[in-house]
């Protein structure tokens, strides 16, 4: 039995360096495995749909008539089964996490028209001036991407 | 001075799985240490700038969401921690799961992940702290456009 | 591939008349409750109550057809109560005689009794 | 007029990080009575099972809590893989093992944090959950995920963690042990904490085992039972002793969850010890049929995962009785006659995760 | 000396004619209200009179006729108590009344009185008594024509004796009168007895069980106190040789604790103890509740507890370092801090109002043992504040009794929406209680400063912790008044036109009081002291506090205007009270655990498990009863 | 001329109060951060959550709150003022009482569940404290032969050395008084609780900000109390007594982080307990060394 018995700890701590990880000043490394949001090698998919029947939220649209995949960041959880499910191996899991906006923004990316000399156009798009989103809130998820025509130009542009 | 200087949070657990709540809750200790940023954990609505919820919203609980964010004194925000509160999450397809947090309460801020981790949730406080200043512009604004008919 | 395994616990299968007799008798031999479960089947709802006693597990089951009711062993089993409320609120099978009856205010849910 | 206050307890209350609601009526501090309520985090996941198919269903197993979701996938994906008869490589038995009480240590590290929260020390609940982000930052390198770790499939586990990782995880383990042991000496010998703790929601042997208790909540009151010993995954191949303690009260489980600490850091330096070489997953095939109650000793105590299947890739049923949903009732025989501010002792002492409890 | 006369028959007098008007009519109510009047314009007549010509006015040097009408009036006392005693079986008040009255009356009879030099007295403590008696007593009367039909109404299943009633609490006032009038110790035995027993027939008013059972506990104990008054004179006869109580009290000052006065001090002061209820003692005036509230209130603050208090300064000076004094000083502290505790434990408003007089009696009986010019003047202003805010307290009590038919404190959740003139004028009577600036703080305050002056550690030990229990379970009661439930309704008010006449007048009296208290101080309480311990003492209160207690009480008043301020520009918008999140929509409902609406409510907390009185009481009545069993000992085995 | 030094220390006292007060708190709350392991917030973060608590809107649970609390903040102030004035130290309490009574009052007018606990509570604070200051302040009487604290400050040795114990016991229940764990029982300040915000849990916006302010110029008052152990004639010992309040709130802190809060029962025996044994220890022997007289 003691008092002050967390006294030695505290002084430990007050005259030691805060454990305090300086977020946002400082950028935060991640472990290699950390999943944070899907990428999709546009080169490679050839819409073929298997990972959105799998995902288990409805995170990904594919449109195959408009060469678009899109992936909804406020639907994923981040659970690699599409990763796991994708034949053509294109999808990759990234460390960084999609990033807090004031809309449930989607990640569209778009199929290249010829064989593409350059990176795939992976662009992130919110709808522009956007209404609140309580209102188009009902299943958003499978809302097709506003943003793919947004996104479209820039992609047609390079 | 600035509210964005002093948001003190509302945290609160709509139907999440506990793994968004608690990586809120580990974004007050040292690690994350969200106090630097002059948050304080309230857990008292009428004290609270920004309500953290997490979790969809149920039949039961949705009430209670609305209530809490009803007792909170203008300007607030609200943001929403992972996916159950952004949209229902893998939970949006349960009979008892009414969806997101913007289902019953206007959210301002909505911060992705399943769970969100506590990096997610501190770039989403510091969103919604700049709401919070421009929300009082807003309300100030609006004072003054009615102030002189108000006052009696 | 493995054969798969068809039922791998034991269940003894009861008349539902019996259930408080049974849980009776299980009590004066020293079982607690260990879970009490209800499946939607074809024709109503088949129980699974288990009960323990040290590492061995002893299942029960038997049948409630629809509009039927059961009755609550929680005389016997006292925690019986939380499940007996959850399955009369999620599955809608009556239960008489419970010693905390929430009346299905154990879960609001929007719809009720869900598994109905 | 009667003296008896009735007031509501939750569902928002800031010492409770879950929804759980008391009708409290209390004479000055005295609680006289309590009727819980529940529900509040009910989502109905259980009926999901016609909706999502049997591999599916593994993410929401495990988002059945964000705390132990490790074990509750682990369990799922063992009593499918239970019902179709397949039997997992030993290596995956390991890493489960290892995962599981990786789940552990966080969770009973963070379990101490809440309960200083619960009885007003800050700075104990801060050095408790500071010492857990080196847990979680084990997870996060291991599986991608602090809390969801996403790696259980049925049949096996869908990443390997080579023993270079598993070696310096039981570095880190050495290095935090004095930490840790340096920080619950507070909880053990401090009397101010003892004040709060000693005698405090005292449950009965006799009590225990009659209302249902598992877990720490029963082993406290005197009772060994740790599913653990029946040797599922790699426990059989390790040597440990389910930890009791015979007073029953808040003090005993509090000492019971902290020597669990030591035991799972113990538990892993044997199964790294021990590993076998060799796959994490063998292929699964054909849809299950049949039915299957797997037991699994999780931080909270015995949960019990129900499986029953028809031979279609959707379950017929899947039924997650959890350690809280057993504890409550006991929990309840001990809010009665205690004080206001013991009530979230009592309702931290017995760990309660709502989220899995209301499913 | 008409005046006096007046003072001590007109009461009587009035009782008598009340005593015949069996019917209830305006013409009754119209004697009482027309009586009040008269005894109030009578006490305040002999005030200014006095005051003007400030010289101590001793009347009746010569009263054989008197003396002999007194000895039977005491004979007929006795065969009174003998009456009631033989008709319910109580044989042990038989015993008291006989062993107080006889020796008394065999002494005179038998020719051994001392013929002391006046019968009458007048001075400035007189005056102070007869404004207390006369003024907040004749209130309570007035108050009490109201409150008695109500009373009947709401209890049919007693029967109706208001005559009877009125007319014993004139009786009552004249006693009291009488009491603080007389000089001779014979005479003031007389009229003590006879509040004993008129307390004891209001006591027992209702004739139900518990009503006769206290009563007769009331009618014991004071009549054990009237036995020591009654040692006390034949002590000062036989031995001292004289009858006014103002000679005891200069030999005793004097001859500061000599033995041979000890005697006589201790067995006043133990009958002053007796009659203001202290420990062990304070069984009887917790027993006094079940009676009318009128009846309560007169024996609270201007009545009955009073004269013990009265005995006790008078005879202050006579104690101050000696043995009786110690006894009163240990007893009242003492009584202070435990009554207080007890205090905490009761819902019952009536209940808690018993305790807090015997507390604060206990305070002034203190005040009144250390027999110093500071401790007098607390003592004396204690008395005067605790009249009028504790008579206040009871009849507002009273008056919510009787418009939501309980007394509880639980019951008076809200009041302030449903009762609000009620509920201001309680709270105005609470602030009087205990809270800065008011009378009884003010007093309280020099109270504390002459303890520590005196160096008894004791008592200051029992004030500090004293203060902080009498806190306690006034705030409570305060908070239950000033609770807002939104759906609350405004309850009727049917407080009758003379019971709000009497309300206010206190009301305003509790406030006109603190400010006046400057001036009450210098021109009443002085000149006492003056007389008491022939010294001019520097002002008690640093003359520099008083206008800052005057500037405190302005802010009170000017408090709305500030508060207005302070949230100026700001639109206050109304909102529910927190409950967690499941509150009804109306404050008072909540979301229960079966999902259903459940009536949230919220009691003040009382410690039953720690200050019960079945836990505390008993052990607090021996302690007190051990020092003064010890401390009589003492000083009889001193002469002995 | 006495007059105005007078009014310029009242002066000093209601600007810079809020100052030293929030500066204070700053530093509590940064001091505690660094105990626990943690960066903290600024130095200045009371100040931002005072403005921030003003420029909130204002929510009421009923109009009764306003003016109450607008009670407890002018009485809370006006106490310090008349302390800093040098008047009567009694008076000065009795202020104090009042104001702490409004404030209970009002979170009794809330009428809501955690508010009425809260109160219940404060209450029973109060009543821990209440006897220790003012036994307290009986030793400073008998200690200094004046209850005024103008004189009380002119004394030739500091009256720590005649009230040890009262110095002791009056830092037992300033930990109550600035609520502190262990004893933070009804509001609680820091780690959450059964009480939710106790007897602020009704309270928002400016109405709120004002009692944090008056719980600034509580905390400097107290202080103050402590100083007034320490000084004596010599203008050094100001400077003492400034160290000796800066390691008192220290120590207060470091006390606040070491223990969990107990329960009402152990704070009411304890604070009476110690009351008792150092207040009235010290209380005795004085009274028998008669150390004035
Ligand atoms: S499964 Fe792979 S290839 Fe098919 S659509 Fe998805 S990403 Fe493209
Ligand atoms: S990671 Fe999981 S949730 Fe996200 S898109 Fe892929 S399958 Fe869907
Ligand atoms: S988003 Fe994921 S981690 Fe968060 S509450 Fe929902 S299921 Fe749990
Ligand atoms: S839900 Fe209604 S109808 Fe169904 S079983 Fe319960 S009570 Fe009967
Ligand atoms: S809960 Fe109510 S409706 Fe259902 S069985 Fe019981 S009594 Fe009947
Ligand atoms: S005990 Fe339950 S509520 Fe508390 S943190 Fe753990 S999971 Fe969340
Ligand atoms: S018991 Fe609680 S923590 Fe453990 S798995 Fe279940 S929900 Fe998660
Ligand atoms: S419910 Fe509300 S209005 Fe009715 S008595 Fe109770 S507090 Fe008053």
């Amino acid at each position: 039995m003691s008092l002050f018995s967390f006294a030695k700890t505290e002084f430990k701590n007050l005259f030691s360096k805060p454990a305090t990880r300086p977020y946002p000043q400082q950028p935060r490394e991640y472990p290699e495995r950390t999943r944070g949001h899907i990428e999709n090698d546009m080169d490679v998919c050839i819409l073929c749909g298997l990972c959105s029947k799998k995902c288990p939220t409805g995170a990904i649209t594919v449109d195959r008539a408009g060469k678009t995949w899109s992936i909804s960041g406020f639907s994923c959880i981040q659970c690699g089964y599409c990763v796991e499910s994708c034949p053509k191996k294109c999808l990759s899991m990234k460390q960084s996490y999609t990033q807090p906006d004031a809309q449930k923004g989607t990640n569209t990316f778009v199929k290249p028209e010829q064989p593409a000399p350059a990176k795939p156009a992976a662009e992130a798009a919110k709808p522009a001036p956007a209404p609140k989103p309580a209102a188009d809130a009902e299943k958003p998820a499978a809302v097709p991407a506003v943003p793919a025509e947004a996104a479209e130009p820039a992609a047609k542009q390079d | 001075m600035k509210m964005s200087k002093s948001p003190w949070l509302l945290h609160y657990d709509g139907s999440s799985c506990n793994g968004c709540d608690i990586e809120v809750l580990a974004a007050t200790t040292p690690v994350y240490d969200v106090e630097r940023f002059g948050v304080v954990n309230t857990g008292n609505p009428k004290h609270a700038d920004i309500f953290l919820i997490t979790g969809g919203v149920n039949d039961q609980n949705k009430e209670v969401v609305k209530q809490l964010y009803d007792q909170m004194p203008d300007p607030k925000v609200v943001v929403a921690i992972g996916i159950c509160a952004c949209d229902g999450g893998i939970f949006k397809e349960c009979y008892n799961i009414l969806g997101g947090a913007d289902k019953v309460i206007p959210v301002d801020i909505y911060v992705p992940g399943c769970a969100a981790r506590p990096e997610a949730i501190i770039d989403g406080v510091v969103k919604a702290v700049a709401l919070l200043d421009q929300k009082r512009e807003q309300m100030k604004a609006a004072e003054s456009a009615e102030g002189g008919a108000e006052h009696d | 591939m493995t054969e798969q395994n068809p039922v791998n616990i034991e269940v003894r299968e009861i008349e539902k008349a019996n259930v408080l007799a049974e849980a009776s008798r299980l009590h004066n031999e020293g079982y607690r409750l260990a879970q009490m479960c209800s499946t939607k089947v074809e024709d109503g709802y088949e129980m699974l109550y288990t009960f323990g006693k040290g590492y061995d597990l002893l299942h029960l089951r038997f049948t409630v057809v629809p509009g039927d009711k059961m009755d609550s062993i929680s005389h016997v089993f006292p925690a019986a109560f939380f499940y007996e409320n959850e399955i009369h609120d999620l599955f809608g099978v009556p239960v008489e005689f419970m010693t905390i009856d929430y009346h299905g205010g154990l879960y609001r849910t929007a719809e009720p009794t869900p598994f109905h | 007029m009667s003296t008896r206050s009735v007031v509501p307890f939750g569902p928002h209350h800031p010492v409770l990080p879950e929804p759980i609601h008391i009708d409290l009526v209390l004479e000055d501090e005295k609680v006289v009575e309590a009727v819980p309520s529940i529900g509040f985090v009910h989502r109905g996941l259980e009926k999901l099972v016609e909706k999502k198919d049997f591999n599916e269903m593994v993410f929401v197993a495990e988002r059945t809590c964000g705390i132990c979701s490790y074990m509750h996938g682990m369990s799922y994906c063992a009593a499918v893989e239970h019902v179709m008869g397949v039997e997992i490589p030993e290596r995956a038995k390991y890493l489960r093992t290892v995962w599981c009480e990786l789940s552990r240590l966080h969770s009973h590290l963070l379990w101490l944090g809440l309960l200083a929260d619960g009885f007003g020390f800050e700075s104990l609940f801060m050095q408790a959950w500071r010492l857990r982000e080196k847990i979680l930052d084990m997870s996060e390198a291991s599986t991608g995920g602090r809390l969801i770790s996403s790696v259980n499939k049925i049949g096996g586990q869908r990443k390997d963690v080579d023993n270079a990782m598993l070696h310096s995880f039981v570095e880190t383990l050495n290095q935090l042990e004095p930490e840790i042991r340096t920080m619950v000496r507070t909880f053990l010998e401090d009397s101010a904490v003892r004040s709060r703790l000693d005698g405090v929601g005292v449950l009965s042997k006799e009590k225990a085992h009659d209302l249902g208790a598992v877990g720490p909540f029963l082993r406290a009151s005197g009772i060994p039972f740790d599913i653990r010993t029946t040797g599922y995954l790699a426990y059989g191949d390790i040597d440990f002793e389910p930890v009791t303690s015979s007073e029953g009260d808040s003090y005993a489980r509090t000492a019971v969850r902290i020597n669990e600490i030591f035991q799972s850091i113990d538990i892993i330096r044997q199964v790294v010890a021990k590993i076998p070489d060799g796959d994490v997953a063998v292929p699964v095939k054909g849809f299950p049929k049949g039915e299957y109650m797997m037991r699994v000793e999780q931080p909270r105590g015995e949960a019990l995962y129900y499986v029953k299947a028809n031979g279609t890739k959707f379950l017929e049923r899947m039924r997650i009785r959890t350690p809280t949903f057993a504890n409550i009732p006991p929990m309840l025989e001990m809010l009665k006659g205690c004080q206001l501010a013991d009530v979230p002792m009592m309702v931290l002492t017995i760990d309660p995760c709502i989220s899995c409890t209301e499913r | 000396m008409g005046i006096i006369a007046f003072l001590i028959f007109f009461p009587f007098l009035a009782a008598v004619v009340l005593s015949l008007m069996k019917k209830q009519s305006k013409a009754r109510d119209g004697v009482v209200i027309a009586s009040c009047v008269l005894i109030i314009a009578a006490a305040v007549t002999l005030a200014v009179t006095f005051l003007s010509s400030g010289r101590t006015q001793e009347y009746l040097v010569e009263a054989p006729l008197w003396n002999n009408l007194i000895l039977a009036g005491e004979i007929f006392l006795m065969l009174l108590v003998f009456y009631y005693g033989f008709r319910y079986r109580k044989y042990y008040v038989v015993l008291l009344s006989a062993a107080g009255t006889i020796p008394i009356v065999w002494e005179e009879l038998a020719g051994y009185g001392v013929e002391g030099k006046n019968h009458i007295t007048v001075d400035y403590l007189t005056v102070i008594m007869c404004l207390i008696v006369g003024v907040v007593g004749s209130l309570i009367c007035l108050y009490a024509i109201g409150y008695m039909k109500d009373y009947h109404r709401h209890h049919t299943e007693y029967r109706n004796r208001t005559p009877f009633f009125l007319s014993i609490l004139f009786v009552f006032l004249g006693a009291m009168f009488g009491l603080v009038l007389s000089a001779n110790l014979s005479w003031m035995f007389f009229f003590w007895e006879i509040t004993s027993i008129c307390s004891f027939l209001l006591i027992g008013y209702s004739q139900t069980d518990i009503a006769i059972r206290n009563s007769f506990r009331a009618l014991w104990m004071n009549l054990l106190g009237g036995f020591g008054f009654a040692m006390a004179i034949l002590y000062c006869t036989f031995v001292l040789k004289i009858a006014n109580i103002q000679d005891l009290v200069n030999i005793g000052s004097q001859n500061g604790g000599a033995t041979f006065v000890v005697v006589p001090v201790a067995f006043l002061a133990f009958a002053a103890l007796t009659k203001s209820a202290q420990m062990p003692f304070s069984g009887w005036l917790l027993g006094a509740m079940v009676a009318p509230t009128p009846t309560s209130a007169l024996l609270h603050s201007a009545t009955m507890v009073k004269a013990g208090v009265y005995l006790l300064i008078r005879l202050s000076p006579a104690m101050q370092g000696t043995v009786p004094g110690l006894m009163v000083v240990l007893v009242g502290g003492f009584t202070f801090f435990a009554a207080s505790v007890l205090a905490i434990s009761q819902s019952d408003g009536k209940k808690v109002l018993a305790y807090s007089t015997i507390s604060n009696l206990g305070l002034i009986a203190a005040c009144a043992g250390v027999g110093t010019y500071e401790s007098a003047w607390a003592a004396i202003l204690l008395m005067i504040f605790h009249a009028v805010a504790k008579s206040l307290m009871f009849l507002s009590t009273g008056a919510v009794e009787n418009c939501t038919g309980s007394r509880d404190i639980e019951d008076m959740h809200g009041l302030i929406v449903r009762l609000p003139k009620l509920a201001f004028v309680m709270i105005i009577g609470i602030f009087g209680m205990y809270l800065a600036p008011f009378g009884m703080l003010i007093a309280k305050w020099a109270a504390l400063k002459s303890f520590v002056d005196s160096g008894n550690i004791l008592l200051m030990l029992f004030l500090a912790f004293g203060s902080g229990t009498t806190m306690f379970y006034w705030t409570k009661w305060l908070g239950k008044l000033i609770a807002v439930p939104h759906s609350s309704r405004p309850h009727p008010d049917t407080i009758h036109r003379d019971e709000r006449v009497t309300l206010a007048t206190l009301a305003s009296l509790v406030v006109i009081l603190c400010i006046l208290f400057p001036v009450i101080s210098a021109n009443l309480v002085r000149p006492v002291l003056v007389a008491m311990f022939h010294t001019t003492s520097l002002s008690v209160i640093t003359r520099g506090d008083v206008p800052i207690m005057l500037l405190m009480m302005c802010m009170i008043v000017i408090l709305p205007v500030a508060a207005r301020l302070l949230t100026l520009g700001k639109k206050n918008k109304p909102v529910l009270a927190y409950m967690a999140g499941v509150n009804k929509g109306d404050d008072c409902t909540f979301v229960d655990s079966f999902g259903e609406s459940k009536q949230m409510y919220l009691a003040n907390w009382y410690f039953t498990d720690l200050f019960g009185e079945e836990k505390i009481l008993k052990p607090c009545l021996a302690i007190a009863a051990a020092v003064i069993v010890v401390l009589m000992v003492v000083v009889i085995g001193g002469v002995l | 001329m006495e007059v105005w030094i007078t009014v310029l220390k009242v002066v000093l006292f209601i600007v810079l109060a809020p100052f030293v007060g929030g500066l204070l708190s700053g530093l509590d709350r940064k001091i505690t951060a660094r105990f626990q392991g943690r960066q903290g917030p600024p130095l200045l973060q009371p100040f931002y959550d005072l403005a921030k608590l003003f420029n909130k809107q204002s929510l009421i649970v009923n109009k009764f709150q306003v003016f109450l609390i607008g009670g407890y903040v002018m009485f809370t102030v006006f106490t310090g003022c008349l302390f800093f004035a040098g008047g009567d130290l009694l008076l000065a309490f009795f202020a104090l009482t009042l104001g702490e009574t409004f404030f209970l009052m009002a979170a009794f007018s809330a009428n809501s569940p955690f508010s009425a606990m809260g109160v219940q509570r404060e209450m029973v604070q109060t009543m821990c404290t209440e006897p220790m200051i003012l036994i307290a302040t009986i030793g400073f009487y008998r200690a200094t032969g004046s209850f005024m604290v103008s004189d009380i400050v002119k004394v030739g040795t500091s009256p720590i050395v005649y009230l040890p114990g009262m110095f002791i016991g009056f830092l037992f229940i300033l930990t109550i008084k600035l609520r502190k764990s262990p004893f933070d029982l009804s509001t609680s300040h820091h780690a959450h609780q059964e009480m939710v915000k106790g007897t602020t849990t009704d309270l928002t916006g400016n109405i709120f900000a004002l009692i944090e302010l008056s719980e600034w110029y509580e905390q400097v008052l107290l202080l103050a109390y402590i100083a007034l152990f320490i000084i004596n004639r010599n203008p050094w010992s100001i400077l003492a007594a400034v160290v000796v309040c800066l390691l008192c709130y220290f120590l207060e802190i470091l006390v606040d982080n070491v223990f969990p809060r107990v329960k009402w029962d152990k704070m009411f025996r304890s604070a009476w307990i110690v009351t008792l044994i150092f207040g009235g220890v010290n209380l005795l022997a004085i009274l028998f060394l008669n150390v004035i007289h």
